[in-house]
């Protein structure tokens, strides 16, 4: 009961909230991190208790539609518990950096609780159907996160993400059919080593591919990120950069590696040519950003290629390295969505232009953002860099032709460019007018930010606190590549 | 075949079909939102018609489709409150009950 | 031994709904429209005790007939400035009919090749009564039946909420 | 012998310390680094005692590893290494990094940041410990790259101001255009041995040439990033515009020395690769010469000595380049000292002058005979002079070349040794001698002049353990060869002549402007650093931003468009339908005559009636799967 509760908790959380009346905001935003902070207890437990060496455990199975196969089936293993430790995370600290939500406060917990269901719902999830279900239960809040609650150009944002996704994930649904009809059931545990015919892995390979990428996102199909990320509010931004684009590789590592093992590795060269074009190209995009949130939005591009990079590998290093990417991504960029946005609550401006001098005038938020930055750029000893070197060392080793792999090897630099540059215009210098007499950040915003890098310094500083979760799962996932 | 001859299955079909016909005309030509609204109605009572009339023709004892029509009944009763509150609001804002005067989904 | 529906009854009810339903969207007065639907649905609540279900009649009359109407009569009338206002102007709709048309005939056409053998209009005898519907409803049906009123209710609230006071 | 680990935990232990604490706090606290890193020079001196005397490189006198990383079933391990070669940096680092130490408090102590200044400081001397006692190449970058941060905060040190700033970027990014070399061996290191650690890749395992000129070339290329050599050279003068101290530890003594360890320790796959010797010693031999043709006509003090580091660690290249392991680590470990002792010598100076530009210095023995002694010290082992330790070092790797038989790059050696010989010469006379331009000059603090003067005292005398150096890493030492001696000294003694005559004999300020015109463009191609920025700048910067912004631009016009423009043919065909709608079946079914009308009449609906044209679509698309479903059913 603990993987649904961990679910539905949450829901419940929404539910209760959504009836607080308008004018008592303080008990929405109470319960509210109550319910999450529960949430993150019962994760922690979870991960206490996780047998790292055994596959899915905590596994909840009951009978929903038997006559179609469907189940409500529920699980952790050592992929799905670093993403699900860091849903339950952000989830936590998205309602805490909303303190100051004043705009229908209610509904937007209501909201930011809604999108913890689906987000702990897709990485626990090993029905088909009952994925399903979460994940596009994703897209409803997030979608209203960003259009009550976004910026100028919220309709337009919010109105392409959710068209964009849904695009996708229509695909992803035939996937599934497709994959139901040949086997029968929509479990997922049952459909892999089934050794389904090739052609057929193929196309349901592809189908996938188009539902998986452009929630990833991969170029070309990414232009809906920087416009959701600009308009949507901080809280929106870290979790959706946080976890909802991990939700797409989480899925080629979920479901397309295992099930479709063979296809996998027809695909291979081709995803590792995009995951490279993603990387340079997302680095050179946020080289060309004037807008804070739009340079961080076009470097999670360039991130979410590395992540490519490393499943195309099908390798130990190279998928290891993903699920570090996938986890890094998500603090550090997390951290950097929050300290902009702690930023911009200041100075009401997010152009790179109108801000400079912070480590002067508010040094804990200026060092914070350094901070980030070089974990974000891929500095050893900090998480971002684990990821990046693993994938590369994979993708090397692999059979994807090298050239791709010397391309994104030239990312690293790149990523380093426009870091470097941002944080030598915004960090460091004379403070701009705009900064001239901002207050530096408060202990509730500095609470938010300590549990970050405390992950960022213990992931990067020794790697198998988190690797000794993914490394037995990842060497199931390439036992079963290599039998394809 | 006389009038007085008993009736099968196929008539109360084609009523059904007949009547959802119209329904789907005035929810496609109306443009006042009441009248649309009314035209689904119709249309739900098509179906109910089918739901009931199958059942009673191939399995009365298990009353499947009477079950059914309930519920259909009460998501349609769901569905047209929610419609009117709706036709209400739009009216408050926008001081019509034309269905042109919801175009927030134009690009 | 088996029922038989009489021919008369169900044509007189036939010519009721779909003439109610004609008349309804024919008239040019919203008003009279709503009086036409209302019509409608007291036709098909006949035709509902003439396939034996007397429960379903009733519900017919009481939901619809009964509150559904009323709830459009006072969104029409709600929505009206002036009396004029009721009367609209003509809406042909000559695609939507064609349309419609379509879709009629493909489904009577669909319908007519289904049923390939027009058995006659013979129905099986065993018809369980009022009681044993209630009793199914609770038994078998009851946990959807809960979550159907829970429907309900919560469009209630959202209808309540959305059509609520000013400043929303 | 666990203590050893002790030694860069100290340093890092004093920047755990300090980071978090307010910027005050930190003023006050700058004790504890100081107190760690002489507690790491302790233990270090414990260390080198114990490896004493000596032995081969990688026979391990301790070692220590523990797993942080498991892969499949490869573990990668964080460690220590103690071996003759790791023991002599040991002592270079902590000894070299004490003294700038030291002699910061004196220097830095009326900065706002003095308490960040040195916990950078703290964290760079733990990172570069890290790097020398690494078991594994794996270890040694991750140390490698925590440096480039250290002197990336460092020489953007003072970022109010535009110049330190842009320099600090502008290293950080050019050492990373080698690391991604680096980065990249490691990955054909790791996909071909399997692993990281020294014991399995240089010594447990066979490498094919092609993938060892493979790995070492690009394991060169990261070197000549952070070693500064041609063509990656261009950050470190610009480096300069740190804090002086700063540039003596980082930019002088052991940083940019990295690469030259890092090519020491990697030499058996260079060896096994033959052609990436031959490519280390052009690049060696380029840069001396480059480097000093540079020096030699540079007006910032600093400048000055930042292209004679660029100079000499090119030495220590082509030594390694001809595999004269020995020679090289030595010249590492002589320039370190005497180096930074002239960087150090140099922030005094600039202190008391109040200037970097050598013109405007001059007349400074009389009033400053300590920091004149010291500075005379360094630039006569600079210069390559007997006894001072730069003689040895440089003879010991004339000697490597002689005895190896590349007579050509001896040649060109010698060549870059009169070349040095000159510019030191140009630097002394033109600060010590001459007449005075700055009222008021005097002598700097103990607490500056007691690690200069240490460091003078060991340039001095260190150059006479030059044999024993050799027997302490595992081959034979012996003394300087007559010959060659006698020749290094010739050309040096040359070199300071030929800058004693164009700056030696001056009683008021030089006019250099006859030296300019008579030079012509080969000193214009000079002053413009041979265009090598330049280049840069406008061949790869600007044009990476170019690209940048028209990949921008091409983003969100022609991608971003594609995807609106799908969403536009999605609703213009909705519209077509309307259209259709309006046109087609209306006009059919009321013929041509009302066509005008109804037209008129309908355009106002294409605008609008829009949720019912969907449910339209909708059931059309119904009726033609009822249909086909009929029509197969029958």
């Amino acid at each position: 009961m603990l993987l649904s509760a961990i679910v539905f908790l949450p829901l419940i959380g929404a539910i209760v909230a959504a009836l607080v009346p308008k004018d008592r905001a303080g008990i929405a935003r109470w319960l509210a991190t109550v319910v999450t902070a529960v949430d993150v207890v019962l994760v922690i437990f979870v991960v206490l208790r996780f047998d790292v060496g055994a596959g899915m455990q905590f596994v909840e199975r009951a009978v929903w539609v038997p006559q179609l196969g469907i189940s409500y089936h529920l699980g952790v293993d050592g992929i799905s518990i670093t993403m699900l430790l860091l849903s339950a995370l952000l989830s936590l600290i998205a309602v805490v950096a909303s303190w100051k939500m004043d705009t229908k406060p209610t509904t937007y917990f209501a909201m930011l609780l809604l999108l913890e269901v689906g987000m702990n719902g897709v990485f626990l999830a090993l029905d088909f159907v009952l994925f399903y279900v979460f994940w596009e239960l994703v897209l409803v809040p997030m979608y209203f996160l960003i259009g009550t609650w976004g910026g100028p150009r919220k309709e337009y944002a919010s109105i392409k993400f959710f068209l964009y996704t849904l695009f996708g994930s229509v695909f992803m649904l035939v996937g599934i059919i497709a994959l139901y009809l040949q086997t029968g059931t929509f479990d997922m545990t049952a459909m892999i080593g089934l050794g389904l015919p090739a052609t057929f892995q193929w196309w349901v390979f592809a189908a996938f591919f188009l539902g998986f990428a452009v929630k990833v996102p991969i170029v070309p199909l990414h232009t809906w990120l920087p416009d959701a990320h600009v308009e949507a509010p901080t809280a929106a931004s870290v979790l959706l950069a946080g976890i909802l684009l991990k939700m797409g590789t989480y899925g080629f590592i979920r479901i397309a590696l295992p099930i479709l093992p063979h296809a996998a590795k027809q695909w291979a060269p081709f995803i590792t040519a995009l995951a490279a074009i993603s990387i340079v190209y997302g680095a050179a995009l946020a080289f060309a950003q004037t807008d804070l949130k739009k340079l961080v939005a076009y470097s999670s591009v360039s991130h979410m290629g590395f992540v490519m990079l490393g499943i195309a590998s099908g390798t130990v290093e190279g998928l290891n390295g993903a699920l570090a990417v996938m986890f890094s991504h998500g603090v550090v960029t997390g951290m950097l969505f929050l300290i902009v946005g702690m930023v911009y609550d200041r100075t009401h401006t997010r152009m790179i232009e109108d801000v400079s001098g912070l480590s002067s005038q508010v040094p804990v938020a200026g060092g914070l953002l350094a901070f980030a930055s070089f974990a974000s750029l891929g500095l050893p000893g900090l998480s971002g860099f684990v990821g990046e070197f693993l994938t590369l060392l994979g993708a090397w080793k692999s059979t994807v032709p090298a050239g791709w792999v010397v391309l994104a090897a030239v990312g690293v630099l790149l990523a380093a460019a426009y870091t470097l540059w941002m944080v030598q215009r915004v960090v460091l210098g004379t403070p701009s007018h705009a900064v001239a007499d901002i207050p530096d950040l408060s202990v509730r915003e500095i609470a938010i930010l300590v549990p970050l890098v405390a992950l960022t310094l213990t992931v990067g500083l020794y790697w198998n606190s988190l690797l000794r979760f993914t490394d037995p799962a990842v060497a199931r996932i390439v036992a079963l590549l290599a039998g394809a | 075949m006389t009038i007085m001859q008993p009736v099968g299955v196929l008539s109360f079909v084609a009523l059904s079909a007949v009547l959802f016909a119209l329904g789907l005309y005035g929810a496609l030509s109306r443009r006042s939102t009441v009248m649309v609204l009314m035209s689904l109605e119709l249309m739900a009572n098509a179906i109910n018609i089918n739901l009931v009339a199958l059942s009673r023709f191939s399995a009365p004892a298990e009353m499947t489709g009477q079950f059914f029509a309930v519920f259909s009944m009460v998501v349609s009763a769901a569905e047209i409150g929610l419609g009117l509150a709706l036709v209400l609001a739009l009216y408050r804002q926008r001081k019509t009950v034309e269905i042109d005067a919801m175009q927030e989904l134009k690009g | 031994m088996t029922e038989t529906v009489n021919g008369a009854v169900f044509l007189a009810l036939s010519f009721a709904t779909i003439g109610g339903a004609v008349m309804m969207l024919s008239t040019r007065n919203v008003v009279h429209a709503a009086f036409w639907l209302l019509e409608v649905m007291i036709a098909t609540a006949g035709l509902y005790l003439l396939l034996s279900a007397e429960f379903l009649a009733l519900v017919q009359v009481l939901v619809y007939a009964g509150s559904v109407s009323v709830l459009v009569l006072f969104t029409i009338m709600l929505t009206l400035r002036r009396r004029e206002d009721a009367i609209r102007p003509f809406e042909p709709g000559w695609s939507a009919g064609v349309l419609a048309a379509l879709f009629g005939g493909a489904v009577l056409f669909a319908a007519e090749r289904f049923f390939s053998q027009p058995r006659p209009g013979v129905m099986p005898e065993t018809v369980p009564d009022v009681a044993a519907f209630g009793e199914k409803l609770f038994g078998t049906w009851a946990v959807p039946f809960e979550i159907a009123s829970l429907v309900l209710l919560v469009a209630l609230v959202g209808a309540v909420w959305w059509s609520g006071g000013e400043g929303r | 012998m666990g203590y050893v680990i002790a030694i860069p935990l100290l340093p890092a232990l004093a920047f755990g310390v300090l980071a978090p604490l307010s910027n005050r706090a930190r003023n006050a606290a700058i004790w504890v680094p100081v107190a760690a890193v002489c507690g790491s020079l302790l233990l270090s001196l414990a260390a080198f005692a114990r490896v004493w005397p000596g032995g081969h490189e990688g026979e391990a006198v301790y070692r220590a590893s523990a797993v942080f990383a498991t892969l499949g079933s490869v573990n990668l391990h964080a460690g220590v290494l103690l071996d003759p070669i790791s023991a002599v940096m040991l002592v270079v680092v902590t000894l070299v990094g004490a003294a700038v130490q030291v002699y910061s408090v004196g220097y830095m102590h009326r900065d706002e940041r003095i308490g960040w200044y040195f916990a950078v400081l703290s964290l760079f001397t733990a990172a570069m410990l890290a790097l020398v006692l690494s078991d594994n190449f794996l270890q040694l970058y991750m140390a490698w790259e925590v440096m480039g941060l250290c002197s990336y905060l460092l020489i953007g040190f003072w970022h109010e101001q535009e110049a330190p700033r842009k320099a600090s970027l502008k290293a950080f990014l050019t050492t990373r255009v080698g690391d991604v070399g680096f980065v990249l061996g490691l990955a054909v290191m790791y996909a071909t041995a399997g692993s990281f650690d020294f014991a399995v890749v240089l010594h447990g395992f066979t490498w094919v040439p092609a993938t060892a000129t493979a790995v070492s070339l690009l394991f060169l290329f990261g070197a000549i990033g952070k070693s500064a050599q041609v063509p990656l050279h261009v950050w470190l003068p610009d480096a300069m515009a740190g804090p002086t101290p700063a540039s003596a530890l980082i930019h002088a003594a052991t940083m940019v020395a990295a690469g030259v360890f890092l090519v020491a320790r990697a030499l058996p796959i260079f060896q096994a690769s033959g052609v990436a010797l031959t490519v280390t010693m052009i690049v060696g031999v380029t840069t001396a010469i480059v480097g000093g043709l540079l020096a030699a006509v540079q007006h910032d003090i600093k400048k000055v000595l930042a292209y004679s580091t660029i100079s000499q660690l090119g030495y220590m290249f082509f030594a390694l380049g001809a595999g004269g392991i020995v020679a090289g680590i030595f010249h590492l470990m002589t320039h370190a000292f005497f180096k930074s002792l002239l960087f150090l010598g140099a922030g005094v100076i600039i202190h008391a002058a109040h200037t970097q530009d050598m013109r405007e210095m001059g007349g400074l023995a009389k009033k400053m005979p300590v920091t004149t002694a010291t500075f005379t010290i360094g630039s006569l082992a600079l210069a390559g002079i007997f006894p001072f330790s730069g003689f040895w070092s440089k003879d010991e790797i004339l000697t490597v070349l002689w005895t190896e038989g590349h007579y050509v790059v001896f040649a060109l050696a010698l060549a870059a040794a009169f070349v040095t010989a000159f510019y030191v010469a140009r630097l002394w006379f033109r600060v010590f001698t001459g007449p005075e331009q700055t009222p008021e000059l005097a002598e700097a603090h103990a607490e500056m002049l007691v690690p200069m003067g240490v460091l003078a005292a060991i340039t001095a005398v260190i150059g006479f353990g030059s044999p024993y150096f050799a027997r302490f890493l595992g081959h034979t030492g012996a003394w300087p060869e007559a010959g060659i001696a006698l020749t290094s000294t010739a050309v040096a003694g040359l070199g300071l002549a030929l800058g004693w005559c164009a700056y030696g004999r001056r009683t008021k300020v030089i006019n250099t402007r006859p030296l300019k015109e008579r030079a012509g463009f080969v000193y214009d191609a000079l002053a413009m650093k041979l265009y090598f920025d330049l280049t840069y700048d406008y061949f790869i910067v600007k044009q990476y931003a170019r690209l940048a912004d028209a990949l921008w631009a091409f983003d969100h016009t022609v991608i971003d468009g594609a995807v609106n423009g799908a969403g536009a043919i999605w609703k213009a065909g909705a519209d077509v339908g309307a259209l259709f709608d309006t046109y087609v079946i209306d006009g059919a079914v009321n013929g041509t005559a009302t066509l005008v009308r109804a037209a008129g009449a309908k355009v106002r609906r294409i605008q609008v009636g829009r949720i019912q044209a969907y449910q339209g679509l909708m059931v059309g698309a119904l009726v033609l799967l009822m249909l086909w479903f009929v029509v197969k059913g029958a």
